[in-house]
């Protein structure tokens, strides 16, 4: 038996792997922001904050990383509205994901604050800055930098976990293929091109990241 | 400083230390490694806690209440071993970030104040560059007017030239030894007996923890009365 | 037809975690050997070497493992190496395996001081000798929190195994969701589960970062 | 492969579902069991050679045949005009009645009250093509990866209506008696044994097979078996 | 050594050096910071490539292929800065691990060698220790006893002292001098001008990649000929 590689449906429907896509790098730059933001309150709040809150943060990060993203995500779309909260798929997926990478850039947020050399909190001390002028002028740009690449692969790692999103009936990249193939019977050339696809989106994001590598933290480091 | 005691767990690293620094002095730490001198120098702006004894500074009592702990901080300047400065920000950043976030100085009166202190220190013309880009010694004196420019009434040092090389040690020295020709408060913990022979109104010795000997620097270092500080001076002059 | 979850469900799911952890391991130890041959091919000054692995990772880092999974499965049959899904599963997480433990042992070697590689060029020790007995087991050492930290990511990975029909935890779920209908309850289970073996592992990692934090400030 | 070099290799690879009660599922010993998987085993010994099941999922079925892991497909597909032209079908030997089923408040029932509302259906199945074929401009169609996830989305309120089989249906109600009905007929849909396009001698057997019980009656057995239901009859009188 | 030329990528870090070591000699170099002493003498084992130019160790033509490299770098013992021991080995298999591993002695006969040498170094008792639990002069030595387990013909210091807190400077001394006492050809970057008097043969003074100045310890630091060297001497003994 010879199989045909038949790429001609899927070229056909390519507007509709764009548009998917689009939302795909939509969901992941939101979710990447947002789960940024939360990243750096809760590894402040962690470095610092009162135990009970400490508890707490340590609860919801070893929850998001010992059980896996598509549980996470079944979790919040079909299981939150039995609690009243409700979400359109797509809402639900940025949810699902800030929750899951909120998690992880507070870890890698919290290790690169405690990888800055003791003596420039102490030099901040020294000056009189309160504790969270100390946070954000002096440690947060130094220890972002330390940890640079491991949140920015970790934000790759984001954007290609959203690909099962399409579980929860959400309209990203991986859906639109499912979508294609399904009308075309040509799954494997479908997930070819998108497994393409996927591929330049990381290494934009990669390229992107060290654009702005370049541009955040241009500062010389020690010789 | 009265009878302040210092335990890091269960390590005793301050034994009933009773220091008065009057305003103007300039007094030199010396001793062994390990003898109590980083600890006792953090203590005066609370770097360290102390576990009990008093420590008034300028007539407010550190000890007392978180209150005080800011007023005397913003009186007193610290400059470290490993400079500490900040390496994200230029110079100019590192001198004008405390007045304008701790004392709400404007940006312009702040970055005028630095570039004052920038021009005291030898090294009005690095304002923008980054730490990392310049040598050890400049660092250190970047360092020093940092903590200049919160107008501080004691200046603390800690070894400032012991991780420099032996070409910038002079240069640093030269601008204490200026700062404290200026009256400045300085307390000092250093190694280097010339600096300390030629601006210290008083020499301290610790060891273990305890103040073992203090005095002029001449009767010091020339005719030492205790053992620990005869060993020591012998050892370090090699 | 729709039963309801019972204990011979509840056991279904509970002996598909032989599968996880069988899948886990296969692909590990698959991945502990490529990873170590990628890292050392990343810190090779050959460029020869150091390219192709560079472009290996990129490739496996760079698209989801659930694509991967799928194209491997098919795409094998298709050029006429057919292959069962669980050999599938296992060769594509391993594959998964090797470039992200490659890239975190390159990054470990790399911490690994620069001098202890010059003192062993100094002593004269080959470069076989300089990795065996001086970097690998320093560097061995960084990589233990991280590798950890690596295998409980691979074990959520092989959740992902169920879209080729590997029965799995997370297929084994979605056959009892659809025979039961009740998705909270199969769902919870399995997320228990999954919790169960991934997070002793997480919290050993921990202690060997702090363990090895604590050796570092020395 | 064709029909004489599977009877050659002795063993004959049928995908089938086993996630889609009650056509295939899987029993305590984790055996595939179900309409489907029965039927094939009564193929398998009436041309003389082992089985093997091999369970596919609903999204991929059509893959696993194309590319060769299977054989055949007796993976309860509905015959569309679609699947036809890169598979063949055998002559139905089932077939489901398709409705937009939902809420118990929500008054449609025709295609027209589609407008507007937002209903879910599983991904790739006929219901889906049924369902995307009558929407609206303005209707919100959202795809699920299987019948469970869509019901959890019914069940859960995500979604007020679905385009669901009767099967599922059956299903449902059992879980939450009593929210939700039928409005109107989707489409009544046959469901064909499917080979490639490469094998007509495998398709030939395969409708031999199905022909023979026809007329005997025993694939109604069969079907009385498992649906608790007999032969649809437009099942039973359609010749393909 | 002749004509040797060395860049790092467009910087010039070795221009021209020539250089002659006899056997059992002993020499010193030193320089500001940046002025290619440790570069020198690390193109000496082959930690750096050179550019251009011939290094001749023992006979050996090192810049003819690498196969003589192989054979070069066990007659040339190196001690580094910051010591660069083993951290996962004892210092017993520090000293060990070489002489295994390169010349193929069994494990018995090895660790017989490094006890002498250990002995020789003073701290026989240290031999089960870990680096990490010992002081650094004491792991500094313990980096002169691994070097010399393979018996060197040669040995470089890059700064074997300055790393070190300034009592333990001493031991270390110590051992270098006995060393050189006993015969050993010696080529050692130090800034120790007690260390370079007392046993050196000649000083070497480089600045910005040349050797400027060349010459016997007394005439060199008494009498410098060049200006730039007359600097540097002045600034480190201020
Ligand atoms: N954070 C700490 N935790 C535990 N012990 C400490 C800590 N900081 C200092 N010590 C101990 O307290 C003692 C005094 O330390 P201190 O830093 O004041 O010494 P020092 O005189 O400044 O020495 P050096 O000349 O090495 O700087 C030392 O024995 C040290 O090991
Ligand atoms: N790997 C390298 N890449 C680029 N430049 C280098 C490298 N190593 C050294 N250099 C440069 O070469 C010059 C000489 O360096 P070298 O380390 O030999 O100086 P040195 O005399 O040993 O100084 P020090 O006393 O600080 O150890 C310096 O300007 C240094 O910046
Ligand atoms: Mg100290
Ligand atoms: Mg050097």
């Amino acid at each position: 038996m010879q199989y045909q590689l038949l790429f001609a449906p899927v070229f056909a429907n390519m507007d509709h792997l764009l548009t998917g896509a689009w939302i795909t790098i939509q969901l992941s730059f939101v979710a990447m922001i947002l789960g940024l933001i939360v990243g750096v309150v809760l590894a402040f709040a962690k470095t610092g904050g009162p135990p009970p809150l400490r508890w707490l943060i340590d609860a919801y990060i070893e929850l998001v990383r010992n059980t896996p993203f598509l549980a996470q995500i079944y979790f919040i779309y079909f299981a939150l509205p039995e609690f009243g909260i409700r979400m359109t798929p797509n809402t639900a997926a940025i949810v699902a994901l800030v929750v899951n990478v909120g998690a992880f850039a507070t870890e890698i947020i919290r290790a690169g604050i405690e990888s800055i050399a003791k003596g420039q909190v102490e030099a901040g001390v020294a000056l009189g800055l309160n504790r969270l002028q100390i946070f954000r002028y002096i440690i947060l740009k130094q220890a972002v930098r330390t940890i640079y690449p491991a949140l920015t692969s970790q934000f790759v790692y984001l954007m290609l976990s959203t690909s099962v999103v399409s579980v929860i009936s959400a309209t990203d990249l991986a859906a639109a293929g499912n979508d294609i193939q399904q009308r075309t019977f040509t799954a494997f050339e479908v997930y070819l091109v998108i497994t393409g696809m996927y591929l330049v989106m990381s290494l934009g994001f990669s390229g992107l990241f060290r654009l702005i590598q370049r541009l955040a933290f241009n500062y010389p480091l020690s010789r | 400083m009265e009878n302040v005691e210092k335990y890091y767990g269960a390590f005793h690293a301050l034994k009933a230390v009773n220091l008065t620094v009057r305003t103007g002095e300039r007094i030199v730490l010396c001793g062994p490694s390990g003898s109590g001198k980083s600890t006792l120098i953090r203590c005066i702006n609370q770097l360290e806690q102390v576990r009990s004894g008093r420590i008034v500074v300028d007539g407010i009592e550190l000890t007392a209440g978180p209150k005080n702990v800011e007023a005397v901080r913003r009186n007193v300047g610290m400059v470290f071993q490993q400079f500490n400065l900040f390496p994200h920000m230029t110079v100019l950043e590192n001198c004008t970030l405390a007045p304008m976030k701790v004392s709400g100085i404007a940006k312009a009166k702040a970055e005028e104040t630095a570039r004052k202190y920038l021009a005291r220190v030898r090294i009005p013309e690095q304002a923008h560059k980054y730490p990392a880009q310049l040598s050890g010694g400049q660092q250190q004196r970047v360092a020093i007017a940092r903590a200049l420019c919160m107008n501080p009434r004691i200046m603390l040092f800690d070894e400032p030239t012991s991780s420099l090389d032996p070409e910038m040690v002079k240069e640093v020295l030269d601008t204490m030894i200026e700062l404290a020709n200026e009256g400045m408060t300085m307390l000092c913990v250093t190694h280097e007996m010339g600096f300390a022979r030629q601006v210290a109104d008083r020499v301290i010795f610790m060891d273990q923890g305890e103040i073992v000997e203090m005095g002029e620097p001449g009767t010091f270092f020339d005719n030492p009365r205790e053992a620990r500080s005869k060993a020591f001076l012998s050892q370090i002059s090699h | 037809m729709i039963r309801p979850f019972g204990i011979q469900e509840f056991w279904f799911i509970i002996l598909a975690v032989q599968w996880t952890i069988a899948l886990s391991a296969a692909a590990f130890a698959g991945g502990a050997v490529g990873g170590l041959v990628v890292a050392l091919a990343r810190v090779s000054k050959y460029r020869l070497l150091c390219l192709p692995a560079l472009g290996f990772i990129r490739l496996f880092q760079g698209t989801p493992l659930l694509m991967q999974l799928f194209l491997t499965y098919f795409g094998l049959q298709i050029i006429g190496f057919g292959v069962s899904p669980w050999v599938a599963a296992a060769l594509a997480l391993t594959v998964h395996a090797a470039a992200f433990l490659g890239e975190i042992w390159r990054g470990c070697i790399q911490a690994v001081p620069e001098g202890q590689s010059e003192a062993s060029w100094a002593l004269g020790l080959s470069y076989f000798d300089r990795m065996k007995s001086v970097i690998l087991p320093q560097a061995a050492r960084i990589a233990l929190a991280p590798t950890v930290g690596f295998l409980v990511q691979l074990i959520k990975g092989t959740s992902l195994a169920s879209i080729i029909g590997f029965v799995e935890l997370m297929r084994a779920a979605q056959i009892m969701n659809n025979a039961t209908y009740s998705p909270l309850k199969v769902y919870g289970l399995v997320t228990i589960i999954y919790f169960c073996l991934c997070w002793p592992l997480s919290v050993y990692a921990r202690r060997m970062e702090g363990h090895y934090a604590a050796l570092a400030t020395r | 492969l064709t029909l004489k070099e599977i009877k050659d290799k002795g063993t004959i690879t049928v995908g089938s579902l086993v996630d889609y009660p009650p056509f295939g599922l899987l029993d305590s010993n984790g055996q595939a069991v179900g309409y489907d998987p029965d039927l094939a085993k009564e193929f398998a010994d009436s041309i003389g050679v082992k089985l093997t099941i091999l369970p596919v999922t609903s999204a991929n079925r059509i893959q696993y045949l194309l590319s060769g892991q299977a054989d055949v497909l007796f993976a309860t597909l509905g015959i569309t005009e679609e699947r036809l032209k890169v598979v063949n079908f055998s002559v139905p030997y089932a077939g489901l009645e398709q409705f937009v089923y939902g809420d118990k408040d929500i008054a449609i029932t025709d295609k027209a009250g589609l407008a507007g509302q937002t209903i879910g259906v599983t991904r790739g199945t006929t219901q889906d093509t049924a369902v995307t074929a009558i929407a609206a401009a303005d209707t919100n169609v959202q795809r699920y990866d299987d019948d469970a996830s869509s019901a959890q989305a019914l069940i859960s309120g995500q979604v007020p209506l679905l385009g669901v089989a009767d099967v599922a249906i059956g299903q449902i109600e059992k879980t939450a008696p009593d929210r939700f009905t039928k409005k109107f007929l989707l489409r009544q849909q046959a469901q064909g044994i499917v080979v490639r396009k490469d094998s007509p001698e495998l398709l030939a057997a395969v409708n031999d097979f199905l022909n023979g019980k026809k007329k005997d009656g025993s694939l109604g057995k069969l079907h009385e078996q498992w649906m608790k239901a007999p032969l649809p009859d437009f099942i039973e009188n359609a010749e393909k």
